[in-house]
């Protein structure tokens, strides 16, 4: 089981702000390609993302209890 | 009272509070960063604005900032809040203070911590304006992200 | 509450004061710089500070500060606030916030403050140590002023 | 008559922050001469001074009225 975090408008664009799926040990980019095909309406392929906190590469493996987010661009300050 | 050097809040921001927390006998210099929600950019009225945050990444990034302005600035000192949820004209969304014992230092330490802060850190501003919304990407090359831009028709400018 | 930018007071400086005098709809950054009475300079430790200015000329000369910025970065607003008096270490001598559309500049004209400060604004730091005292001159160039250092074997470097 | 004013160091070394004197359409030189003469104690020769608050310099004439004012080197801030 792993945790996928969205935000800004990933999340108003599948109207959730978090995932649990049974996923585990696939890589960061296979789980880009698996959230696009059963959200279409998501496009991941530039998309940063953060494994338990911190900034992953796409062939990071994901492993089970481990927290994927992905990170839009951002804009604070 | 907070012990923390590095927060993220959903009410607004104590600069002071901000501020304590960098005192030191050693400073000779304190410099504080806020970020406030203009109203006009490029022409364009903003109403208001919503920030966003991961925030337990956002604070490990915090975190990584200060660690960087270690190695670069030994003596400086950094503490940063960032704000979210609903925030309106002149609100403050973010407070930086550095202190250290001299002022060169001090300002250097300060914009190298908001400039790394639009790099690395996880926070995202939604911006409501008359005639829409979007979730601002990337301003570090004001590429607006997503295409969902109010018509250019709709501008004030 | 006072209402000018401009102050020399004699009593603590409330920074929040000096920050509001600079909100502004059209502000995205504040920059706050805030001159602190440190302990150690170069190895001598200092006890407490007192200052003394010519109070007129002073203001005079951070209304022309102000215009100086002003001719650089005509969005850039500024208020300046220096004590005077009896200082003790870590207290505030001096507040300058900046506010601007956008943080470069925020930074830059707060920074210009501060050097021509310390340039053209009559104020003169009286400095007590444990084995002496002396008005300081000229930081700009560290050239102490007058003759009249503690000797050095009094160091507790 | 115009009015004198002495900080910082100055001010300690004569024991006055002020003095009036009856000596208008004096240079600011002249008058540095003068008050070396009053006070050898002070040096005044480099000092920086202002007339009426706006920083002087040494061919200027004070005028009856005016306040000429010592600056030491600052060190505000």
């Amino acid at each position: 089981m792993i945790n996928i975090l969205l935000f800004a408008h990933l999340q108003e664009a599948i109207g959730q702000s978090q995932l649990k799926v049974d996923l585990s040990d696939y890589t960061v980019g296979q789980l880009k390609e698996w959230m696009e095909n059963q959200y279409p309406q998501l496009s991941l392929q530039n998309m940063m993302t953060a494994v338990n906190e911190e900034f992953a590469t796409d062939d990071m493996i994901v492993k089970d209890g481990d927290t994927l987010a992905f990170i839009p661009p951002i804009s604070g300050g | 009272m907070s012990t923390s050097f590095f927060e993220i809040v959903d009410k607004p921001i104590d600069v002071e509070e901000v501020r304590k927390k960098v005192v030191s006998r050693n400073a000779g210099a304190i410099t504080i960063f806020i970020g406030t929600v203009r109203e006009m950019t490029k022409g364009k009225r903003t109403l208001h604005l919503e920030y966003q945050a991961y925030p337990e990444m956002a604070i490990k990034m915090f975190e990584q900032i200060s660690k960087e302005i270690q190695e670069k600035w030994p003596e400086a000192i950094v503490a940063i809040t960032h704000r979210v949820g609903h925030l309106e004209i002149t609100d403050i969304a973010v407070v930086i203070a550095v202190s250290s014992p001299h002022r060169k230092i001090a300002y250097m330490a300060n914009e190298y911590a908001i400039d790394r802060i639009k790099q690395i850190v996880p926070i995202w501003k939604k911006e409501y304006w008359e005639d829409g919304t979007e979730w601002i990407g990337d301003q570090l090359e004001n590429v607006p992200y997503p295409k969902n831009l109010p018509s250019e028709e709709g501008d004030r400018s």
